[in-house]
């Protein structure tokens, strides 16, 4: 798959590849903030960063519909806000207040909006990839033509609930759309030292799953895989597999030395920035100009201005209401202390 | 909810029927001989389970059954049978050999509006799911700060008792009571066998139920119109003054039985069945730890950490003072069960042991 | 793979063809005592057999040598019998006798017997995959040239465990033979309702593994195709996948009432019994004659006679034991009642 | 066995240090200030522990390490960083994400000669591993009449404290001590961080170690030949007189730093690490409540089914007529853990519910 903006420039591919640049944009510069106020320790816990990867949610995300769900991990910030949970209750959530997306319960790891059908934020690697097939087989049951979106890293494909997930859903034809983002290493594991067989997409052969592999760091290639997939996922053809190469550039968490990795390779994925990347090519078409450029920056720095605003403005969870949300219902019904 | 429920012994076993009474301590129903009076269906407890799932099926669309061989097998305990060919196969689901994937699939269908029945097959495969349940279907309300509910509904056989040896014997349903954000059910007769499920379907949160692998044969009679049942509270299936002898699901008969024996010699034990193991039905136990003063708690699980502890704990914090001897336990040997049926038996909790623990108790206060 | 008798009557074929055939025997005819012995209750709780997949434990056992490590399911009694463990043993285990291989704790599930390295008896499905690799760990760890035979079910394919272990023996090269015997059912569940791809061997091309297809009702290819891949896993050429297409004659267990597969395709696969198809083609060939048929039945007849005596004069374990083996050491160590 | 080891406050916390006696109840060292005195090296639990590890591999070259990330990355705690440079990529094995895998496969190597230390990063991610650990590793000795013994350790992290939400933060050791053939351990201390491991690894038998994620920063004072220690007894890390605190793993220094509160108004609490927590060591528990008459069981479990309630239920049955006061317990909030850290405080025991607990026990005996 390849996108050429040369060739596309028709009106709706020329706002389709501005919005993917701004959304890689929105993205880079709410994390970059978080990463800051990671060090402030407004935000705790773990922080993954998904810093050069935001080719892969920005390409995927803007293939789904409002009624379509996303299924994520715990780097998912990215993946929230293209969803369109609002930077605002992202970052409340990041700092644990109860305006946050998940009344500050969940942290950076567990973003959850049903509104947007934003099924988290799954901190167990590879946990929610059968959630994925669940919701897909209620839409399934339901006539409802309906996509789920399941996002997890190269490193979820050795867990067994992969292959468990895979084959579920391509026997049930399940509409889901697998998007493995292959950034090479889970945590300070090289993919070659985890998998027998490093070309993923072959795995989906294994279930008779349709699969490409695709650029991730190429967001446009991202973006017309994912229209493709998801319409033919739509259209009944059951689950598809993308595998989306990409890099971290950041460590895997705040607490990673980073042994694993030269500062070459890190410096040579750097080069292929997604967001430099489009930004030239939409320069050179002649789509964006500096004035545009800076607009775009405004626009997502007031945001996250505006978000951290009202992080800092949000209120604590009172102790009192520690266990709310055990049990559904008024109180803490079957809860204990 | 009108109950003239009785016990019968299962074709495997040569006990003696022992007479339950309602949910209530209301007086016992004489145990039925022969035909069934009007109004009254004899039944097993494996079909009222069956009815459960059909009546649940064809009360609400959203409701399906999922599971290893539930479909065409029939139901590894033949409680799905004929379910395949009146619901077919979008709504009687077979899986693949996936534990882990196909709970997970009900958490997430449960997410997207069905109301999902997953029959995991037993609960010694259950530990391939545990991930799913403690880390998600446990978790996600809470973690979604109230968003997410997961009105699902697993499924299990549970325990020992057939010679199947030390991987399909597990008791874990005391264990599993541990998680919170879940509800564990131990339906111990036909009434809740037919009346939990339905009950449990209504929950929005997720509920476990965990069926004895050696009730499935039991007879008994049933209510014509039994339908759902409470699933918050014990039942006193016996009452008595003497001591309190607490149990659920699989042990309950030998129960029943170690206090009949009782009364022979002129201990009159109360008999309850806890029916949901999280949350406990607390009050209920410690009023009538309050009553007899005493207590002998029968679990199947292995002692150490079982849910037997639990109680213990919480008779011990409610009714210290009340106390005449100290809570007593009778619970599984902690062994992997070996499969000849003497060292079996001698493994499991049994009506001989009750009796001695329950005397020795009575004995005790001096 | 295929093996043809006609072109292959050299002495050590003739030998090791009349010995499966022999081994296949003594297996069917055990069996068959054993579901008698059930109806009698001599043998309780759950029993599986084996009948009419005989030439897949057969034609691979005969391949491995008395260093080779064993791991089976619970449909392992011709595995047992024919990695070398006596018929006593086993028959006194299945009646839960302490002269039993695992001192009768284990019954029919549970056949242990580490001095012919029978490592069980795994009656969790897909429970003994990772053993296998990790017995091949060992002897890799150890450099020992052995072989790790690892018998699983069509059913155990859809399991994690099934693709966390391919992948980790494959990227470790650990001497592991996974031979998987595809009887088309996992209990009442065809293959084709459990697995999107019901090419089985196709599977292993996702872990990079080789792998044949062979047919099972036909020992002298499984043989054939066993030895040839044991030397490879032996040379260090890293694990090996086998795909044995065979057929369960009889019910999953003594509880199954078959609703599931109809009675002709039942008889269709019976006219392709393993024993019945050996027989005819070493007859054919002239390497056994009524005489020698007789003779093999009257052995095998004689061996299970005296193990069913032996077991019905063996001795129940005393209750007092019953906390033996929780823990090593002497008494029961750390076991509480 | 000689013993200095002191106990000081992790780098994240406030707390002041607390000393800690050696097993025996022997008079406390004094708490070391500054540089460590002769004999005595200054190190940390992380590092107690990879010494630990590497004396074992120095050892016995049939000790290998693996699991995730334990070489390229140093270890997720980086408790193994160094580790492959030292002994190589064969025996410090990175595994895939595959927590069945390689637990099996851990198993497996111990039935064929090896003594396998399996890390799982977490005891969150052990749960995918159960089956494993419960059907196989526990259960394969017994299965096989007294043939295959396991001599397997797997090491976990485990607990909260960090702010890492629900799925990261469970506290399962307690839990994992229902299930009989495996041995639990929960070292609290550097000494038993240096010393658990060794003694593990000879044992014939699964030993599963769990180290409290809180734990690893904790600086202390070592000597400098200190090694292995037996895992088969509970140790009082403080002598006293009127109140039983008893706990293990991260909760002891916060009991610890209860019993420094309860002192300074005159109530003499004895602290008990129980540091092994399958097989219990009983006889301490009940020897120490006999003398002081009042018992308080500090868990960071949630409560329901936690190790408290089993320790609780012992201590009925083993001293209940020398009990002043009903047992009390002091554990999690059954909740998923919140992430906020005001929340998760308040879910966790702290010094101050301790010291409510024991004062309650002992105005309780009027
Ligand atoms: C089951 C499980 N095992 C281990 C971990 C610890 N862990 C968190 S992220 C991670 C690496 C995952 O890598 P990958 O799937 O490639 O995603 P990435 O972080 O690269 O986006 C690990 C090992 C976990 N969260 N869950
Ligand atoms: C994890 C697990 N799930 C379910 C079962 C129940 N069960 C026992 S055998 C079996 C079918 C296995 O089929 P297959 O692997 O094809 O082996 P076969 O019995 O055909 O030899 C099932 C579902 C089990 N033992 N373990
Ligand atoms: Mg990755
Ligand atoms: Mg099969």
């Amino acid at each position: 798959m390849s996108g050429d903006t040369q060739q596309r420039a028709d009106g709706a591919d020329r706002v389709r590849d501005v919005a993917l640049l701004r959304a890689m944009l929105r993205v880079r510069r709410f994390e970059e903030r978080c990463a800051e106020l990671y060090q402030q320790e407004k935000i705790r816990g773990f922080l993954h960063l998904y810093i050069g990867e935001e080719a892969v949610a920005a390409g995927v995300l803007q293939a789904l519909g409002a009624e379509d769900a996303v299924v994520a991990t715990y780097r998912e910030h990215g993946h929230a806000l293209l969803r369109g949970v609002s930077a605002r209750a992202i970052m409340a959530e990041m700092y644990g207040k109860q305006e946050g997306c998940s009344r500050g319960r969940g942290g950076s790891m567990h973003l959850f909006d049903v509104a947007t059908r934003f099924y988290g934020g799954n901190a167990i690697v590879g946990g929610g990839l059968p959630i994925a097939a669940g919701l897909a087989l209620a839409d399934a049951l339901q006539r409802r033509p309906r996509v789920t979106a399941c996002f997890f890293g190269d490193g979820a494909v050795a867990e067994g609930e992969f292959h468990e997930t895979l084959n579920l859903a391509a026997l049930w034809r399940l509409p889901v759309l697998f998007c493995c983002e292959n950034n090479l290493y889970a945590m300070g594991t090289a993919l070659a030292r985890a998998q027998a067989q490093t070309n993923l997409a072959i795995k989906a052969a294994a279930y008779g799953m349709p699969a490409w592999t695709v650029d991730g760091m190429d967001v446009i290639a991202v973006a017309d895989a994912a229209t493709r997939a998801v319409a033919a996922v739509r259209a009944g053809a059951g689950p598809f597999f993308l595998e989306l190469r990409t890099y971290r550039f950041r460590p895997h968490s705040m607490f990673d030395p980073e042994l694993y990795r030269a500062k070459a390779e890190v410096e040579e994925w750097k080069q292929r920035d997604p967001i430099a990347a489009l930004t030239a090519r939409l320069r050179g078409a002649g789509l964006v100009d500096d004035a545009a450029l800076a607009a775009i920056e405004r626009d997502a720095q007031a945001e996250i201005d505006d978000a951290v605003a009202f992080a800092e403005a949000g209120s604590w969870e009172p102790v009192a209401e520690l266990t709310r949300f055990v049990y559904s219902g008024p109180a803490s019904a079957g809860a204990h202390t | 909810m009108t109950s003239s429920a009785s016990l019968s012994a299962p074709t495997t076993s040569a006990a003696p029927a022992a007479p339950l009474g309602p949910l209530s301590s209301a007086p016992l129903a004489p145990p039925s001989a022969g035909a069934a009076p009007p109004g009254v269906v004899r039944t097993t407890y494996r079909n009222a389970i069956r009815e459960a799932i059909r009546a649940a099926m064809l009360a609400d669309e959203r409701v399906f059954l999922m599971g290893e061989d539930v479909g065409r097998y029939g139901g590894c305990y033949a409680v799905s049978k004929g379910l395949l060919e009146e619901f077919g196969p979008e709504r009687i689901r077979d899986t693949p050999l996936s534990e882990s994937a196909f709970v997970g699939a009900g958490i997430g269908a449960a997410l997207g509006g069905m109301r999902p029945i997953v029959e995991v097959m037993t609960c010694n495969f259950s530990l391939l799911a545990l991930d799913q349940i403690m880390n998600n279907a446990a978790a996600l309300l809470h973690m979604s700060g109230g968003q997410c509910n997961v009105p699902l509904v697993i499924r299990m056989a549970t325990g020992a008792g057939r010679q199947v040896a030390a991987q399909h014997s597990h008791s874990l349903e005391g264990w599993y009571a541990h998680i919170p954000g879940i509800r564990i059910l131990a339906p111990a007769t036909i009434e809740d066998a037919r009346g939990m499920l339905g009950t449990a379907l209504r929950d929005s949160d997720p509920v476990l139920i965990f069926e004895h692998a050696t009730l499935y044969s039991l007879e008994g009679d049933l209510a014509a119109d039994a339908g759902e049942v409470p699933i918050d509270r014990a039942a006193v299936r016996r009452p008595g003054s003497r001591v309190s002898l607490i149990t659920y699901g699989g042990t309950l008969r030998k129960t029943l039985q170690a206090a009949e024996q009782l009364a022979t010699s002129g201990i009159d034990a109360e008999v309850i069945d806890l029916r949901t193991l999280r949350p406990l039905d607390t009050p209920t136990i410690l009023e009538s730890v309050r009553k007899t003063h005493r207590a002998v708690i029968v679990d199947e699980g292995w002692r150490s950490g079982s849910l037997s502890a639990e109680i213990s704990a919480r008779i011990t914090e409610g009714v210290f003072y009340e106390l005449d001897a100290p809570v007593a336990r009778v619970c599984s040997a902690e062994v992997p069960m070996p499969y000849p049926r003497h060292l079996e038996e001698a493994a499991l909790p049994q009506a001989e042991a009750i009796v001695a623990a329950a005397r020795a108790t009575i004995g005790a206060d001096g």
